[in-house]
């Protein structure tokens, strides 16, 4: 009993230590690639790390009470935690996750976990820009959920199961088995809700009222940023995993390194399709992007259900 | 004038519906299988040559209490519509009094009228007549003496008084009938005395006196409510 | 002879009745009241004749055994003496009624009587 | 021993002799006149018993045996039928001579007792020329007796009451006339006996028009309503009561006569009688004065009971109290639904008319001007028990007997007569209530959605404004007081009988009404009848326990202990409160008794009484007026809907479609679902918890116990129409949803809190309605468990809100803001909520979601699937609001600065909430195995592969464990905890309004709470979806009806020509009806 708790303790260290690192490195290279496109020189790919040091050394602090405290602990706990139930690599132990206490509804409202905190704690510090942007962003969500609620759906309902590790299991044996491939729309849906959610241009007015002052939500600052910027770069690892898993196939080799090669790679272009998008379109208003969303991708997803309802 | 049309053609169809009833009503030859009753056992029963006065103060005379009702209770409504009404000054003024002729016409015809009303209701069982026809009488001659100006008015309080011992002992002998004879306003408590005789047929000329001083008392009373505008000032 | 009476009663009733549906005056349709209960009154007593017959009242013209032969029926005469006094009272009152409508709203006109409706 | 004649002469000796008494003294002939009233009654009763024993007592006049002379006969139904009129005589005497004082003297006592006489001679009398002459005593009295009122216009209304009257005598008397032609008898008996006689249709025709002109037939009524409108109350009582109740007995004298020999005629008065009610109710509607309204309501009972009375199917019901009550007097069963109609009626509307004595105006235009009686118990209360009596609401007669009325019809297949009736009756509770309600809204009640109040007015509950009547001194009240008393009385000797056979359970939620309004009168402190009624649940929980099983356990537990924890909040207040507690235990008693039901009458009983109970609850926030009314509107549509279904048997698929509608409405299902934000957000705070998480199952457990469980046993046919017509779940399923979603949008864009709420929970129930009609194992056991965890999170959110508002004094939720502070525990109460509400892990909301979509996507409904979580990511917007526009955010300088915690009796039901929802969270199976027990007898878990592997439940699709859940919430959530706090050493705490690190700093902190149109981007792009379609369809539906009810009315032109022309118009029509030809 407890060597198995440590084991898994220890497996959910090296998962955790993965996925953090190659996330902030994903970032930094991101950031990059679009400075690239801007035509500027960019950033270190290692300025995430500098960012959350440093604002994790920061000495003063203030806070406006519990909520405002806690926020930043919801949110990582949120990232956290979707990354933790979900398979990262399919077959591995270590990689396993605690998918076992749930299937991918779990995650998808897992999801909301660590945003509800972030608001409640943004919402605390009384600042008006934070409900503005909270409301901007909960507004977008409601949107984007629907297409991928009904991509989730349909390749649920396609493979019979919502077990993630049973879906990935459902698209091994080559690329030609991926639900990219046996049920494209869904994968339209998913993948064009996806930029909704990682909240990229055009669909990034969710954190317009935060670039006048600072970064994410407004009045936070130091080591409570620097929770902030920690869980954001594992949260878009998570989701990429999670899209990875559903529409890509998911990562599965024998040997973990170059399942873990698979997976890299994969979420890199996953990810590169969201800066791609970003760089070349202009910011949508909330009520346009919900309007987007309710529209060609929700349809999208709809023909993916109505496909497999017949 | 639309209107006028569907009044017309109203009435016409609720002639045509009723037209049915005109038809096969020949000249009757035979009396209901009720009238033969009575006109073959009435008179023996109560001893009474009139047999509408039979029919009409006994064998339904509930009807006949029922109508005494009824014009208790008009008058009664009708004094309260007026209570509490004056004339108008000047419509006062603008009546004329009586001429000197009706004045003294109507002193004189008033006693005759008076006793002609009594005794058409004394005699309601032997002859046609009766407590209705003679209160009627007597109300006119009360009318005559209103209209001449010979007296101002009816006393209120008399009428009223009358009106309701005459009615009150309406009931009285109805009871009477139900509790010394055979039925509720049985006349033959009374004895039947002899065929046409002015004391006969038990309660019933009793009745009719009674029905003759009720009617007169409350008509002369609605007459003087009418009159004065006014029953009680 | 009675059919007569019937169709008298009935053209005194309906003339009554015209009087009352399309008389404006109040007087008049109380008038026309009258008229009805009068032909209504005609038809009892029509109803009550039979051919030939004499008054139902026992003297030396009708003695008590013709009675049954001669005789009219004595049950309309009865009624219609009732319906005669209730006629009266109802017109009595009806004429204190509108005494009353014109005290209030001067005018003879039954159709300016219409504060109540709906 | 008195005989009928001697009442004959008695009444006509005091009619005779009181004016002359009056003389002699005043008290004298009020109290004799008293005297013999109550010796009328007496004597009516003594014959009910005489005749029990001996048949009918016949009284024979002149000392001859009818048909020479005129005869009198009081059988059992002429017999009651006097009770009443004496008995509505006596109260009504009473009335007059001491409230009255100044206008009754002895020509209006003596015009009163001639008037008794002419009502008694028409009932008893067997001679039809007699019967002629009490006619005309009766309609004569009447005038004189219209003279003594106030009313200027009294004069017009009598005259043209005489003109109606003069040609209904008329029409008698020639059909008399002819009658008499053609058989030459007079006496009713004789000419029945003599069948076989020639043709007698017109006479009989001309007989029935004069005897149903009294009667008030559409079209020729106009002139009754003008004289209820102008009559004196008291004269009105004396009408509509009285008068009425003697001429249904002379009509039902007459009916063996016309089915001897006119089977048309009683057709053609079926119809009349019929289109009476129903177009009465209609013109109804439009009235604002309330006494030509109470006419008008006359109209349609009368109309009713005749088109009862004239149904050949009427008395078929073998209902339990009709039968025993049928042998007990030794009446027909149709002859007992009449005489319970005429009773209820008689009582009921002259206590109304009695009441309207005492109003200030007639008229109800606006609700503001004249309203505002609600500080008059005295009047208020008999007033509505006379409207729940007259709209036919157990327990008075009037319900009984028409549940006898609708499930005769039912069983014969008369659809039509069933609309009939509840359509109008359900047009007659619209204007009813709609007085009643405004007769007693609240003076700040503008009868319209709430107005945004300024923060100004924050003063917490404004003393109530003063009453707009008084009566002085109160002994007043009751003759209408009595009178109520006595029909309710009755109503509940019929309860007893009908529930007598095992189901005396039932009544217990009137005992509780009676005791604690009791208790309410002798003025117990509210603390003490809290306990009491907490105790009383407690007992009642016990009593019924052992009745349970699986399913009516959850319910139970549902309705009983949640209501048992939601009412330590009562103990908040310190004032009387007094009508919350009897109404409150009244409704959960009700609610406790669908479960332990074990006849269709006795869940229509109580499901009526459950609605009673809430409408009597929501009427008494300060602003209820329209909710209120819409709220027992819909409530009163389904349940007649419900009625109609029981009464129909469950007989096919169109039933099951339509009991479902009912429930529906019950439930606030889309399109139904206007009446529910009001009755939820208007009522008061404490009791909008009741209503929204206890009152709101109701009609979901009815949906389950009626799909299949019990079905079979009680509503035969049930089951099968539920659950062999898959379309009537595929339309359910499909409104289940869209109410969800419609819930969730709706409630985004509220400012009100409680409204946010309300239409929170209609979106809820819109889920439980979706997962009911899935029709599976998971299915089912998702409806249960929303049903239950509804309960939880909505009871704590209404609490919590209940608290805020009581100490904000304002339910805007723009106009609070950082209350986190100030009420932390109630943020946190409210926190828990949202979290489970919204089906975020780890808490027991997402038990609820997973349950909801594994069960959806084995049933194949994916585009539900998608929908459903379309809607509750839009729940999240709301919620988010919900706790940030209140608990977060700036809190406004000044306003909100001395606020404390909500009192501790508020947080307690609170705290028991949040602890069982962390219960249901660390271990699920606790809450679903219990829901898959009572599942499992219809739907078996292995059938589709439901299982339980340790504490993770699998279903086909996928798996959950909601323990494993929570412990790596808790790990992933601890762990950065301890992090930050060891980063972050040195934090320092800064007031509200110091905003740091934001690049501007805004001056005032009232303008910088960003709470008010929240979700105004969300409205510019999905707000079309939440117009106000359903709103105005209803509206549009009211408006016509309005307009049709208006149509109707304006043939009452108020002259009296035209009346008398209605009158020959109705002649030529009735003769048409009769299948007469030119």
């Amino acid at each position: 009993m407890l060597t198995s708790i440590l084991t898994k303790a220890l497996y959910t260290l090296i998962s955790f230590f993965v996925i953090l690192n190659y996330s902030l490195l994903l970032l930094g290279t991101m950031a990059r690639v679009r400075a690239k496109v801007q035509g500027r020189i960019g950033q270190p790919v290692w300025q995430p790390y500098i960012d959350i040091i440093k604002n994790n050394a920061r000495r003063s602090g203030v806070t406006h009470g519990i909520m405002f405290y806690l926020g930043p602990v919801f949110r990582l706990a949120g990232g956290l935690g979707t990354y933790f139930f979900i398979p990262v690599i399919f077959g591995s132990k270590i990689f396993a996750n605690f998918s076992f206490s749930g299937d991918v509804l779990l995650v998808m409202y897992f999801i909301f976990f660590g945003q509800l905190g972030m608001a409640l704690g943004a919402g605390e510090s009384g600042h008006p820009y934070s409900p503005i942007g909270v409301a901007r962003g909960l507004a977008q969500m409601t949107a984007f959920e629907l297409p991928f609620s009904l991509a989730v759906i349909a390749v649920a309902a396609q493979y019979g199961s919502f077990s993630i590790t049973e879906i990935v299991a459902a698209q091994q044996g080559g690329w030609q088995n991926w639900v990219a491939f046996t049920n494209p729309f869904a994968m339209a849906a998913g993948m064009l809700a996806f930029l909704g959610m990682s909240m990229n241009n055009p669909f990034s007015i969710v954190i317009a009222p935060q670039e006048i002052p600072i970064g994410p939500p407004t009045e936070m600052h130091s080591s409570f940023l620097g929770m902030l910027q920690t869980n954001r770069a594992i949260f878009n690892g998570a989701k990429m995993v999670l899209f990875m898993n559903l529409f890509f196939g998911g990562a599965a080799h024998p040997n973990i390194f170059i399942a873990l090669g698979i997976m890299i790679m994969k979420t890199f272009l996953i990810y590169l399709y969201v800066v791609f998008v970003g760089v070349s379109f202009p910011r949508f208003r909330t009520e346009q992007s919900i309007r987007f969303f309710l529209g060609v991708p929700t349809l999208l997803g709809l023909i993916a259900v109505i496909q497999q309802m017949i | 004038m639309l209107k006028r049309i569907l009044l017309i053609v109203s009435m016409v169809l609720l002639a045509l519906i009723l037209l049915p009833l005109l038809e096969g009503l020949g000249e009757q030859t035979h009396v209901s299988s009720l009238a033969e009753y009575y006109l073959s056992s009435g008179a023996d029963d109560l001893n009474s040559p009139n047999l509408v006065t039979s029919v009409v103060v006994t064998y339904r005379g509930l009807d006949t209490l029922g109508e005494v009702t009824v014009l208790f209770a008009a008058a009664a409504g009708i004094m309260l519509a007026f209570k509490g009404l004056k004339m108008d000054e000047k419509e006062r003024e603008k009546t004329q009094g009586p001429s000197e002729l009706l004045a003294s016409g109507a002193s004189l015809l008033f006693p005759i009228l008076f006793i002609f009303g009594i005794y058409i209701f004394t005699h309601g069982h032997l002859s046609p007549g009766g407590g209705f026809q003679g209160g009627v009488v007597i109300a006119s001659a009360a009318l005559l003496l209103l209209l001449s100006g010979v007296i101002p008015g009816v006393s209120h309080l008399m009428t009223s008084l009358l009106e309701a011992l005459a009615g009150a002992s309406y009931v009285a002998i109805g009871l009477l009938g139900l509790y010394l004879a055979a039925g509720f306003l049985d006349p033959r408590f009374l004895p039947r005395g002899e065929w046409s005789g002015i004391f006969s047929a038990g309660a019933i000329p009793v009745i009719y006196s009674l029905v003759g001083i009720k009617v007169g008392s409350e008509l002369s009373a609605v007459l003087n409510a009418m009159i004065s505008k006014g029953g009680e000032k | 002879m009675t059919q007569l009476l019937y169709i008298l009663a009935f053209v005194v009733m309906a003339i009554g009745l015209w009087g009352i549906l399309s008389r404006r005056h109040l007087i008049r349709m109380i008038i026309g009241f009258s008229i009805l209960d009068t032909g209504i009154h005609i038809l009892l007593v029509a109803i009550g004749y039979r051919k030939g017959g004499t008054a139902p009242i026992l003297d030396e013209a009708l003695s008590k055994g013709e009675a049954l032969m001669n005789a009219v029926d004595p049950v309309p005469s009865a009624l219609v003496l009732t319906a005669i006094v209730i006629g009266l009272a109802v017109t009595a009152l009806m004429l204190s009624f509108a005494v009353r409508m014109v005290q209030n709203n001067p005018t003879m006109n039954a159709d300016e009587h219409k504060e109540l409706k709906w | 021993m008195v005989t009928p004649i001697v009442i004959i002469a008695a009444a006509l000796a005091m009619a005779f002799l009181l004016p002359v008494l009056e003389k002699a003294g005043k008290g004298l002939i009020k109290t004799l006149s008293l005297l013999v009233l109550a010796g009328f009654f007496a004597a009516s009763l003594s014959w009910v018993a005489q005749i029990l024993q001996t048949g009918a007592i016949i009284s024979q006049t002149a000392g001859f045996k009818a048909p020479v002379s005129i005869n009198l006969s009081v059988s059992m139904m002429e017999a009651t039928g006097l009770a009443v009129i004496y008995l509505v005589a006596l109260l009504s005497g009473a009335f007059q001579i001491f409230v009255k004082k100044a206008v009754w003297q002895g020509k209006e006592l003596s015009l009163y007792f001639a008037l008794i006489l002419g009502l008694s001679g028409l009932v008893m009398t067997r001679d039809l020329f007699n019967l002629f002459v009490f006619m005309e005593i009766t309609s004569i009295s009447l005038y004189g007796l219209l003279v003594s009122g106030r009313d200027e216009r009294r004069f017009e209304g009598g005259f043209k009451y005489m003109i109606a009257g003069g040609l209904s005598s008329a029409f008698y008397l020639i059909g008399v006339a002819f009658l008499y032609r053609e058989t030459g008898q007079l006496n009713l008996d004789i000419i029945v006996a003599q069948s076989g006689q020639a043709n007698l249709y017109l006479p009989l025709l001309l007989l029935t028009i004069g005897i149903l002109i009294e009667l008030k037939p559409f079209p020729a009524n106009g002139w009754a309503l003008d004289v209820y409108e102008s009559a004196d109350p008291g004269t009105g009582a004396v009408i509509s009561a009285m008068n009425t109740t003697a001429l249904i007995l002379v009509f039902m004298k007459l009916m063996p006569l016309l089915q001897a020999f006119g089977s048309g005629i009683v057709y053609a008065a079926l119809i009349i009688a019929g289109l009476t009610f129903f177009l009465a109710n209609l013109a109804g509607i439009r009235q604002t004065s309330g006494r030509r309204m109470l006419g008008y309501s006359s109209l349609a009972q009368t109309g009713l009971i005749l088109f009862v009375l004239l149904s050949p199917s009427a008395g078929l019901s073998e209902e339990r109290g009709l039968s025993i009550i049928a042998s007990m007097l030794r009446l027909d069963t149709i002859e007992v639904i009449a005489l319970a109609l005429l009773i209820n009626h008689a009582l009921a509307k002259s206590a109304l008319f009695w009441l309207t004595e005492f109003l200030k105006k007639d008229a109800l235009h606006k609700s503001s001007e004249e309203g505002d009686y609600r500080g008059n118990r005295g009047w208020l209360i008999p007033a509505g028990m006379a409207v729940l009596a007259l709209t036919a609401l157990p327990p008075f007669p009037g319900f009984w007997a028409k549940w006898a009325v609708i499930t005769s019809f039912g069983a014969a297949g008369n659809i039509g007569g069933i609309a009939v009736i509840l359509i109008g009756s359900l047009l007659e509770v619209y204007y009813l209530f709609r007085w009643f309600i405004r007769t007693q809204a609240h003076g700040e009640d503008g009868g319209d959605v709430i107005a945004p109040q300024v923060p100004e007015d924050f003063a917490p509950e404004a003393a109530p404004a003063p009453a707009g009547l008084t009566i002085k001194p109160a002994w007043q009240i009751f003759a209408p007081a009595l009178s109520i008393i006595i029909l309710t009385s009755l109503g509940l000797a019929w309860a007893f009988l009908s529930l007598s056979g095992g189901q005396e359970l039932l009544l217990l939620p009137l005992a509780a009404l009676a005791l604690y309004a009791l208790f309410d009168l002798i003025a117990l402190p509210f603390a003490v009848k809290n306990i009491l009624a907490m105790a009383g649940l407690g007992g009642y929980a016990y009593l019924i326990y052992g009745e349970l099983n699986n399913m009516t356990l959850i319910f139970g537990a549902v309705f009983i202990a949640g209501s048992l924890v939601q009412l330590f909040l009562l103990f908040n207040k310190r004032d009387k409160r007094s009508g919350l507690l009897p109404f409150l235990v009244m409704m959960i008693l009700s609610l406790g008794n669908l479960l332990v039901f074990k006849s269709s009458l006795g869940f229509f009983f109580s499901w009526e009484m459950m609605t009673v109970s809430s409408f009597f609850l929501v009427i008494r926030g300060r602003q209820a007026s329209r909710a209120s009314l819409r709220y027992i509107m819909f409530s009163l549509a389904g349940a007649f809907m419900i009625m109609y279904a029981l009464a129909d048997g469950f007989r096919g698929p169109l039933t099951g479609l339509v009991f479902a509608i009912g429930l529906l409405i019950k439930m606030g299902a889309i399109g139904f679902h206007i009446w529910l934000p009001g009755a939820y957000a208007e009522a008061e705070d404490e009791v909008s918890t009741f209503l929204s998480s206890v009152l709101s199952k109701a009609g979901l457990f009815i949906l389950f116990i009626t799909a299949g469980i019990y079905g079979q046993t009680f509503f035969p046919g049930a089951g099968n129409a539920f659950l062999a017509s898959i379309d009537i779940n595929a339309i359910l399923g499909w409104i289940g949803v869209i109410t969800a979603l419609a819930g969730a949008m709706m409630a985004l864009f509220q400012e009100d809190i409680k409204y946010t709420l309300a239409y929170s929970s209609m979106g809820q129930i819109g889920y439980m309605i979706l997962a009911f009609s899935i029709q599976s194992h998971l299915g089912w056991v998702t409806a249960l468990y929303l049903a239950v965890t509804h309960l939880l999170f909505k009871g704590l959110l209404f609490m919590a809100i209940a608290g805020v508002i009581m100490r904000t004094g304002t339910r805007l939720m723009y106009q609070m803001g950082g209350l986190i502070k100030k009420m932390p525990i109630s943020f946190i109460s409210v926190l828990l909520a949202i979290i489970a509400l919204s089906g975020v892990p780890p808490l027991t909301g997402f038990g609820g979601k997973w349950l909801l979509y594994s069960s959806l996507m084995e049933k194949g409904w994916y585009l539900h699937a998608g929908l459903a979580m379309f809607s509750s990511g839009v729940a999240f917007l709301y919620l988010f609001r919900l706790i940030h526009t209140i608990f977060l955010g700036q809190p406004k300088t000044g306003m909100f600065e001395n606020i404390k915690e909500a009192p501790i009796w508020g947080l307690i039901p609170q705290a028991i909430f949040m602890m069982v929802i962390m219960g249901f969270s660390m271990f699920p199976s606790l809450l679903i195995k219990p829901l898959q027990a009572a599942v499992e007898m219809v739907y078996p878990a292995a059938a589709e592969g439901v299982a339980w592997q340790g504490s993770t439940v699998l279903s086909s699709l996928g798996y959950w464990n909601g323990s494993a859940v929570m412990y790596v919430t808790m790990g992933v959530f601890l762990i950065p905890l301890a992090w930050l706090m060891i980063v972050n050493g040195r934090i320092q705490k800064v007031k509200q309004f110091n905003i740091v690190f934001a690049a501007e700093r805004p001056y005032k902190p009232e303008t910088t709470h960003y709470a008010y149109n929240f979700f105004s981007h969300y409205q510019k792009a999905l707000g079309f979806l939440v117009e106000v379609r359903a709103e105005r369809f209803w509206t549009m539906i009211r408006k016509s009806t309005d307009a049709l009810g208006g149509l109707v009315r304006r043939i009452y032109s108020g002259n009296a020509q035209t009346y008398a022309f209605h009158i020959i118009i109705f002649v030529i029509l009735f003769h048409l009806l009769a299948g007469g030809t030119f």
